[in-house]
């Protein structure tokens, strides 16, 4: 056991490297290091990131799902059509004019004529009535135009109801009722759960964060005590809080990927019973890179609150 | 001119416990002293006050001519940068290597990592485990561990050292040895100040003596009383 | 410092206590210390808490939604009813009669008739199309039963239409059609979300006591090699879990409370759009009991897996 | 008849390291007998090997008729509240007081907690910190620390006393009454087993001396040879 004194290996003029190349040397070990650390307990951090994407993964599919019921609503509502009855006394070529003249507005996407004659076989066709009508002397029936609206649904009813030659417009306003009901009622069942949700993603994130960090605190107060200045002490927290919210917010995706094939099919049953064909909708490229990146930030930004705290815990003699 | 000079200076711990009452005394640049004092005498917090880590209640410290009540927030980082210290717990990063472990102090005052290895290694030499570099400080002994704790806050020659206890876990021969690092520092000009209990030890450094009692300093010998 | 030798003060013949003694007064003390531990750091403890209320809170919620739907499904498809056309040779007396049966039997809540000449009148005052009615001579419209089922709609429905004097059974298909679609895919939405949340439930729970106990894996090694057993590290933890359990419990009840009541206008609005009186239920005192109960005994679960986990971790040296 | 027996062991540690070669002793019932050697040389290893903290890589010990390697799982408990401990750092439960600290030894055999308050008390008066019972360690000095852990390792009165570097924290005075105090455990049916490095200390005991150099037992002094 050998302990030399006496001048020292090292040249008195000391080199002072560049202080950029320092900090970019520094930021590339945090980084690493905390890369290093993921990788060292695979457990630990399988489960952090599981907590942290599940957090992610609910608001996110929430958001999604809302989104698409709105498109959703939107297409069903296209689809759907307004009888227009006309007065009994507007004969068929008028009525084939009218039908004209409405398909030329932008509001209206569609219109299809349905002659009184028409009508009628249809009845007969359709019903077990037929003895009671062939008691009829004269077609009771008026001409029906159906109209198919290419915006809004119920300003375009407002103004068909307007016109002189409509006796009874019909729009199928129970149903839209209803409709509105349970839109309303999952619009505000959505909100309490976002509501929940962004809660729960901030309380989960910081939480691991915080523990990841209290269990480092000795580590914290050691560095601080040789003159680590706060920014240096945060770094690498910050680094393992942006890898945690990178992998997170991708795990997150990929769950909602999985989720969204799984809804496909009852959802597009759904929609058919509506006419429509519409299509669940899930995350685009750029989307899905705004996630993770977000993702990322979050706990970049969770890291650095939680990191704060504990420094002004530790440094308490600096009051 | 003087590195730090005490002033009066009283710690009170927030349990009511008096640990150091009205200290005064100077330290000067390149100079070499010891504290010694029963268990419990105040070492320890005399020398926490003078890297930060508590804070005087009474009186004043200067630092050069710092005044330590003064600094504050990142200005405290830079101060400590300026003080080595060699804790009575060694306070190793039980994660990082011995080699990092020593070369953080460099680190911290902005070397990049890959340029700090030679005069690890050098330093690592100097306590006698240059063959230790690469172990976790959990697979050292503690005397070894207390020797990486040593070479730690020589490497970056500060302005003071101030070693608490530091042979406390080393035997007579590594003790010695160790002295005679410290005692080599100042001519670099690093003041150096050690908390020891160990009495034959620092009877036989004949250099300066801080007898602290209870919390008061009731000697301040010199070298060159004891030769009168 | 007078540190004194010879014979102790304590006596040489050394009192056992009765073993039962001492465990209860074990676990007294475990409780309290855990108690104490919650207390002495209350925003850390919060923040626990609230992280576990949520992940508890929203499969809870989840459940009782589905309950809900459920019995509002029930609910509505009672409200409902089922049109019967009588053929048109069958006179009112006749169709009066077959009410007056039809009301007897056990699936059929209720029965009411509208004769040809009701029909007519309500076809008047409704339409626009009074001179188009007026127009034909003889009244063509036959005799009408509503039926309100009191059991299976669909069974009945197909009974009604074997009836001798039933011409058309008209039961909403399109609309029955379009609710099924609707909670199909909500079931299967609902499954999905439970997935996901009983998965984030679990990894929660868990993760907030692995950190927690992490963070004593130093007291815990202390107490290993002073020769505490596993069961005695383990029991602080224990308590500690079914605390933070018991704790999160009691907040997710109150936040699914409070959820329950904003959604109560929304829900009531949409239930009485199909003519139901249905109300939202939440949780009895029996059943809030339980989910506090079973929240303590998940989080007492969940200590003991991941002690028992940190313990072999620290017992290296045993295997 | 004796309480501690190595046959030929030896420790390797996972890095490598050979910290024990083929060590062979005994120690007599009541027998009191110091470990030195230098840094590093295996004083701890030695220790850790008896309460089981370590396994040994090759060779036999036995405590009293038991063979401890086959002591596994739930009997490694029940083993080690037969061996009383010191450790070199201390190991004291931050977040429970000085009494709790020293009591734990007692509630781990079984006792109640009111219970132990009498015998606690007098422990911490025969180590001079009768008035520091309601500290937690935190608020203490590294030797007042450091007499807390072996307050808590006799206070059970264990067939075996294994304490490391128990007076490294502690001035000469101090360090001369704990051994006293050690001193007096044979009489009441404890061995005793301390690793020092301290060779003026141990050489002033006239105990039995074991020593250690990387890891072998170069020496094995009986202060009966030394009479001769
Ligand atoms: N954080 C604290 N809170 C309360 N009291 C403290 C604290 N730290 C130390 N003390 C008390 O202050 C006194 C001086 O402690 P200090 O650590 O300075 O002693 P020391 O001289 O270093 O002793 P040793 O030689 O045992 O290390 C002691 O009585 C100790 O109990
Ligand atoms: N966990 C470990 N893994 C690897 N090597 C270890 C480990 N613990 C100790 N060693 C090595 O084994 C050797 C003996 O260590 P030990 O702690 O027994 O020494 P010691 O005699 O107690 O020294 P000191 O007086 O410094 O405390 C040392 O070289 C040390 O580096
Ligand atoms: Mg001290
Ligand atoms: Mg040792």
């Amino acid at each position: 056991m050998n302990v030399r004194t006496g001048v020292p290996a090292n040249t008195p003029a000391r080199r002072r490297p560049s202080r950029l190349a320092a900090w970019a040397d520094h930021h590339v070990f945090s980084l690493v290091a905390s890369l290093g650390r993921l990788v060292a307990k695979p457990w630990a951090t399988a489960l952090t990131i599981g907590v942290m994407a599940v957090a992610l993964a609910l608001p996110l599919g929430l958001w999604v799902m809302l989104g698409n019921a709105e498109r959703f609503v939107g297409d069903v509502q296209q689809a759907r059509q307004i009888d227009v009855f006309l007065k009994p006394g507007v004969d068929v070529a008028r009525a084939r004019a009218l039908a004209g003249e409405l398909e030329a507005r932008p509001d209206i996407a569609a219109v299809e004529l349905r002659t009184p004659e028409q009508g009628l076989a249809s009845l007969r066709g359709a019903s077990g009535l037929d003895e009671a009508l062939q008691v009829i002397g004269e077609n009771p029936l008026p001409s029906l135009l159906v109209v198919s609206p290419g915006g809004d649904e119920l300003a375009l009813a407002e103004s068909l109801r307007e016109l002189p030659d409509a006796d009874v417009v019909q729009h199928d306003a129970a149903w839209r009722q209803r409709l509105d009901g349970w839109l309303r009622f999952g619009t505000r069942f959505a909100w309490a759960l976002a509501v929940l949700l962004g809660v729960g993603a901030l309380l989960v994130v910081g939480n691991t964060v915080r523990l990841d960090i209290q269990q480092r605190r000795e580590e914290i107060s050691v560095l601080q005590q040789l003159g680590a200045t706060d920014g240096f002490i945060r770094r690498p927290f910050l680094y393992l809080g942006a890898c945690y919210g990178v992998l997170a917010g991708a795990v997150a995706l990929a769950v909602l990927t999985a989720v969204e094939w799984s809804l496909r099919p009852p959802l597009l049953a759904l929609a058919q019973s509506y006419g429509s064909d519409f299509m669940l909708r899930g995350f685009s490229l750029p989307h899905a890179a705004l996630v993770v990146l977000g993702a990322g930030a979050l706990g970049w930004l969770g890291a650095g609150l939680v990191t704060g705290q504990t420094l002004r815990q530790t440094r308490a003699t600096d009051t | 001119m003087s590195v730090l000079r005490f002033d009066n200076v009283s710690k009170r711990y927030a349990s009511g416990r008096e640990a150091l009452s009205e200290v005064s005394f100077d330290v000067g640049a390149g100079e070499m002293l010891f504290v010694t004092g029963h268990s419990g005498a105040g070492k320890s917090t005399l020398l926490k006050l003078i890297h930060l880590s508590e804070r005087p209640s009474r009186g004043a410290i200067l630092f050069g001519d710092r005044n330590l009540l003064k600094v504050r927030g990142r200005r405290v980082a830079l101060h400590r940068r300026e003080v080595g210290v060699v804790f009575q717990d060694h306070r190793l990063l039980t994660d990082r290597s011995v080699a990092d472990n020593v070369g953080l102090p460099l680190v911290l005052r902005g070397e990049r990592r890959a340029d700090t290895g030679k005069r690890v290694r050098s330093v690592l030499d100097r306590v006698g485990l240059g063959d230790r570099a690469t172990a976790l400080p959990g697979q050292l002994s503690a005397g070894e561990q207390q020797r990486v704790g040593i070479a730690r806050a020589i490497i970056a020659e500060p302005r003071l050292l101030v070693a608490d206890e530091p042979t406390g876990n080393l035997d007579p021969t590594l003790s010695a040895e160790i002295m005679a690092l410290f005692e080599s520092l100042p001519e670099r000009g690093t003041s150096v100040m050690i908390a020891s209990h160990d009495l034959a030890l620092v009877k036989r450094m004949k250099k300066r003596v801080l007898v602290l009692n209870q919390g008061r300093l009731v000697d301040d010998i010199r070298p060159e009383d004891l030769a009168e």
